[in-house]
């Protein structure tokens, strides 16, 4: 009885946890009678998103495929170059420091310039994604194949294993962790990059939805657009966490094996 | 010509640094037997790192079947001493890994996938794994892992066979087993085997030579043949000659120790 | 005066930039504080910002688009934050085409592209200016995009038009290679649209509290526009004393486009500057009310305080 | 000699990179007449950054200071919710999707509520980095000890350690590599998030400088500041790398060793 | 009264798998010596885990001193299978790990920092690892990491000392060294040992009681009492009680593997 209500606790945690931030939230807002057009409370954002169901749905598919087409192209790159850099030391030496710069800039500068040379909407919504995710999963792919024991590697290399043999073999299940790791991070930062983009240009997508319900003092809206963004961005994550837990299990068998 | 062979290797892992090994020459002919005896540390994993070029030495050349080693080679099985299974595969994806990797295997490996399989449990049933080919490796015992990890030297059929303690972790049986399936396998389909023990009567039963290294920085003392007749049977190892060669290299272990 | 001086917050529309140089002035050279007032001023992000950030209680007081205010009062009925100077005396907004594109008349921009900001003065007033003008509201395309970008897209050709202020679109399409006698200038207040611009705003709390504050504030500022207009060059240096960055001829250029257009009109020469006369304040609310299809029409009288006005004589410009 | 050669082009690769590429701009942007208002050549950028050295210095000191602050922030939250999210299974389970969600809606739509609560400038540009950076940090930490091998921790236990002794002896130095990781990734969206917070509600800071450059047409000072933003987060990250190799030379054993 | 003592003790991995160990009740006293041998993949290893509270019975209880375990307990010392140093600490950091943990090193550890080290050094030195003191545990051949980890689960004095194959790794000479030194320290100032061990020699030489296991699940067949008198020197290894009591036990097991 107790186990199995723990066990409920922990499979429910999450929901009960978001039901008693959205009662704390309204709770303020009613209380504090904080503005709606500052921070608007649960309920109003619950029926603005009711009331505009629809074009909600519209953006929010617009900008679910962008970001997904970004994070895609981001994974493949940041796959590849991690496994360079992780690899081979002067392409760390020679990219590393400039990757890293480059991320320091907000991406949302390069906007315009894409904006000029792919017209506005999805194309620089995609690039935006792409550009501002790939590099986590760059330095935790880099970072697992750096840190692979020297043992494991050394059974490919007494097999004579070519280096792309060692790589399939031990460096990239070795990096899974790692990898699964910044997916978690570049998923959330791809859907921040295609929604700054649409701020930025585009007729279509949540970005879009939320400078217009901003412009006209609807922050309801906006704040509804947010949490779709939210929910999308968990949903990715659940589907990546699902993907983890089967392919890393052997690396989560430790006694917190249930947490990650 | 041999098969094998060392000229006047030395290496250190630092640069500049302690010596792990000094100095060694020997040869293996193909097929023969061998085992390296010697202290705890005095470089028998090394000399094995250095056949099969995992380590480059600092100065000396090792040759394999007449050509320099310049880098991993190709026709090696490697037993480790810490069995170092992938810890993400099955005992029998372990088993199977050098048959993704070493032709002719390799080509084959989608036609034949079945077949290999066959191998591999065959294999895995003989060294008494039978039953956990689908468990990972922090599933299995110690002396489970130890197994596995000698199946995985054996399954490609290599032209070289290194087996760094490869009976380490294993009850005296079940080790005696091995040995006799080891001695079997060898005389069916001839190979070459270098074997690292610390069981004196393990290196006397198995090879046809043993070398006693010093401890470190490890050079080769004493050369030993073992003139006993094959196929060697567990009553052997009770019979007087086979204790006297034991005894002998014991006593030379001993010296040396004391040294 | 020997009473401590009161702060006051204030917060512009946008950066530093030339049309900010009576406030800067107003606090380099010491009037506000002849009036006993300790104020601060931060630069802003936009008209709306600048509403809620006043009304938050975040500011005290500060400078935003008129039509913003009537937006948010709309929203919020009892806000109590009003206008208390209406310094732009008519909207900035206008719509920017290029000559080649044959578009020289309103009514040559139906079935064309329009680039500007969702929130941009121009495009949410654009069903007022085209309902002047004999246009269908929906008869142009839009294309949302940032508003340092719409000046790009018209400069490589890439939309017919944009919506924008007067003082930054051309400034800015000129920065972009496009010479003045290229382009064609369509400003919404020489198209009939009625609306007032940029106004000082205060919160309800500063006017029940203390509005002589307020008060004092406006004829603080008051005496430095006066100065601005007679010498535009000199309270340009005001702006790049506070941000160094700025490019003081371009301010210039960009601080007297908005007197010229804004501030010295026909209507600010007989009322005064600051003022405003209710008949066109109503229609300013009423076409902004239209435009933005707002819910409810505020009261126009909430949303001007005339008393805080300086003394017509003082805000009277010289001949 | 050959060897010494190599050895120098390893150290140098990232300035030859650098100046290679900064060669292909200038030659792109003068050759095809890329218009300076939409992307400067490296030169116009010089000459912009010489000009504007001392206010650019300024707005940098600026935008150094808030985004090391909310890192350092962003640094403790992050290792405190990864311990917590590593180490309970239920705080993982109740917590971690909603901090995906809210990892994957854009900081600066919260720029206008900080501004309204602590005024502009520093404190909005501090919070945003904050919350921009924290996330990668907890994930790689949570991942760092939920793949920690058991068979270490069974060496705490075995001495009866506590939960918090196995944590400091083994999870934490286990998840060192994980951890400075996501230092990499951390810093630099540390910079994105002051300088998009600056470009909001700032009257300092590079954020601002670019509103302004932008704003009154200057590319070539936009361009200054963002590569002042690079070269900082450059900084920051070559710090780190002396750190990492400091603390997990163990990890990076390998064949690879030098190269992360 | 005893102080290990093992109930009806029963351990399935998984839920509803296989059990490891089945019903095993034994009982060890205060500063007894005892010795568990039994085929590879028996649950020795898991006998170790239940006795630390690393792992929770199925079924049957477990008591450390009286009291039932329920979780690590903090008065033992373990040497692990494998030798499970911690990669980034150097040898004597390693050795020097439980004094950072147990009380009452723990408190006194900043005080007497110098002391302790001496105390690590000392031991380091005792099993031949002087010099390598500060090399990390990849730096070591296997034996020498084998031989760190012994010292780890001996510094802190621990009432209750578990060894799991704790000298595997080990050319024969070393071993009887370690052999000796660890009957000194025991006799020295007695403690409790559990020993796991394939080596039967070596059961004998240092066990009061020699406990045999069947093979998976693991049970209990036979407990002997080994009388020989000590201190044992090397020599009593040669002498004809001793050979007789290490042929009763490889009968013994010989007979398991046969069932
Ligand atoms: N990766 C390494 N880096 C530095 N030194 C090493 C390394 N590997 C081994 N050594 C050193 O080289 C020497 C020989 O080690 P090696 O592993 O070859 O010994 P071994 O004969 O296999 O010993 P054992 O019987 O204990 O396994 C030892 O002194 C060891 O400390
Ligand atoms: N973590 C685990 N998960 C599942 N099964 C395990 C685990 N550890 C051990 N086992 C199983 O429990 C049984 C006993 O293992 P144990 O390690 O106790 O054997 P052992 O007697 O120590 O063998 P060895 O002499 O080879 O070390 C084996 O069948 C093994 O496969
Ligand atoms: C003093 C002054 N007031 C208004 C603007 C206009 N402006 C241009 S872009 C923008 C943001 C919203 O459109 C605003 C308000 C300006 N440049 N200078
Ligand atoms: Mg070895
Ligand atoms: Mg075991």
């Amino acid at each position: 009885m107790a186990f199995n209500r723990r066990k409920f606790m922990i499979k429910n945690a999450s929901w009960m946890l978001i039901l008693l931030l959205l009662l704390i939230w309204e709770i303020i807002c009613v209380g504090f009678k904080v503005p709606e057009y500052l921070f608007p409370a649960p309920s109003a954002v619950w029926s603005a998103g009711i009331a505009r169901w629809e074009p909600i749905m519209m953006h929010a598919w617009q900008t679910f495929f962008t970001t997904l087409v970004g994070f895609a192209i981001a994974v493949v790159v940041g796959l590849v170059l991690g496994v360079a850099v992780g690899t081979y030391p002067i392409v760390y030496k020679a990219l590393y420091p400039l990757l890293v710069g480059f991320n320091s800039i907000p991406k949302v500068a390069f906007v315009p310039v894409l904006v000029v040379w792919f017209g506005i909407g999805t194309v620089p919504a995609i690039l935006t994604a792409f550009l501002i995710s790939f590099f986590p999963v760059l330095v935790n792919v880099a970072t697992g194949l750096a840190t692979l024991e020297p043992e494991l590697e050394d059974v490919l290399r007494s097999l004579g294993a070519s280096k792309l043999d060692i790589l399939r073999k031990v460096g990239l299940p070795r990096a899974l962790p790692y990898f699964f790791a910044s997916l978690k991070v570049a998923i959330t930062l791809a859907f921040v990059g295609s929604v700054i983009s649409e701020t930025v240009a585009s007729n279509m997508g949540i970005g879009y939805l939320m400078m217009a319900a901003s412009s006209s003092m609807d922050m309801a809206l906006v704040f509804a657009g947010l949490i779709v963004i939210g929910v999308m961005g968990v949903v990715m994550y659940e589907l990546f966490a699902w993907m983890e837990k089967r392919f890393t299990r052997w690396a989560n068998r430790g006694v917190n094996a249930t947490a990650v | 010509m041999a098969f094998v062979k060392f000229e006047e290797v030395s290496l250190a892992y630092e640069e500049g640094g302690a010596l792990a090994i000094k100095d060694i020459s020997l040869s293996v002919q193909q097929n023969e037997f061998i085992a390296v005896v010697g202290p705890s540390g005095c470089g028998k994993s090394t000399l094995m790192k250095l056949v099969s070029g995992l380590s480059e030495p600092t100065s000396g050349y090792v040759y394999i079947d007449g050509r320099q080693i310049g880098g991993p080679q190709k026709c090696i099985g490697m037993a480790f001493q810490a069995s170092n299974l992938l810890p993400w595969r099955t005992t029998l994806e372990n088993v199977m890994l050098p048959l993704e990797i070493v032709q002719p295997y390799r080509s084959q490996l989608r036609r034949k996938r079945k077949e290999f399989e066959a191998m591999a449990m065959e294999l895995i049933e003989r060294v008494g794994l039978k039953g956990w080919e689908h468990k990972y490796p922090w599933e299995l015992s110690g002396g489970m892992q130890q197994r596995a990890s000698i199946c995985r030297a054996l399954i490609h059929k290599p032209q070289l066979l290194m087996l760094d303690e490869p009976f380490g972790a294993l009850d005296a049986f079940t080790r005696e087993e091995l040995w006799c399936m080891l001695q079997d396998l060898w005389q069916e389909q001839p190979f070459t085997v270098i074997l690292v023990t610390h069981d004196l009567r393990e290196a006397v039963f198995l090879a046809d030579t043993v070398y006693v290294m010093s401890k470190g920085p490890g050079q080769i003392l004493v050369k030993r043949d073992i003139a006993i007749e094959r196929p060697r049977t567990l009553a052997v190892t009770y019979s007087e000659p086979f204790a006297a060669q034991v005894h002998v290299l014991r006593e030379h272990i001993g010296s040396i120790r004391k040294s | 005066q020997s009473s401590p001086a009161t702060k006051i917050n204030f917060t512009l529309d946008w950066r530093f930039e030339g049309p900010s140089a009576p406030f800067l002035m107003a606090l380099e050279k010491g009037y506000f504080l002849e009036e006993g007032l300790n104020v601060t001023i931060d630069s802003g992000n936009g008209s709306a910002g600048a509403v809620t950030r006043v009304a938050t209680g975040a500011y005290d007081m500060g400078f935003a688009d008129f039509s913003a205010l009537v937006e948010y009062a709309s929203a919020n009925a009892d806000s109590g934050i009003q206008a208390v100077y209406m310094l732009y005396n008519q909207t900035p907004a206008a719509v920017f085409t290029l000559k080649e594109f044959g578009i020289d008349t309103p009514a040559d921009l139906a079935g064309k592209t329009l680039a500007a900001p969702v929130f941009d003065a121009g495009r949410k007033a654009w069903p007022s200016f085209a309902a002047h003008n004999g246009l269908a509201v929906d008869s142009v395309t839009w294309q949302s995009v940032d508003p340092a970008i719409r000046e790009t897209l018209l400069a490589r050709r890439q939309v017919d038009a944009i919506t924008g202020f007067y003082f930054t679109s051309l400034l800015n399409l000129e920065a972009r290679g496009v010479s003045l006698d290229e382009i064609t200038v369509m400003p919404y207040a020489d198209y009939g649209v009625a609306l007032y611009g940029n106004a000082i705003i205060a919160s309800e709390k500063m006017l029940a509290e203390q509005p002589e504050a307020v008060a004092g504030f406006n004829r603080a500022f008051n005496k430095a526009l006066l100065e601005t207009i007679a010498d535009p060059e000199s309270a340009v240096k005001y702006v790049s004393k506070r941000d160094p960055l700025v490019n003081e001829g371009l301010e210039l250029r960009r601080l007297t486009l908005a007197l010229d257009a804004q501030v010295v009109t026909d209507e600010t020469r007989e009322e005064g500057l600051g003022a405003v006369t209710l008949d066109r304040l109503k229609q300013s609310i009423d076409e902004a009310v239209e435009s933005f299809g707002l819910s409810s029409t505020p009261d126009a009288e909430a949303l001007f305080n005339f008393a805080m006005l300086p003394e017509k004589s003082t805000r009277i410009l010289p001949h």
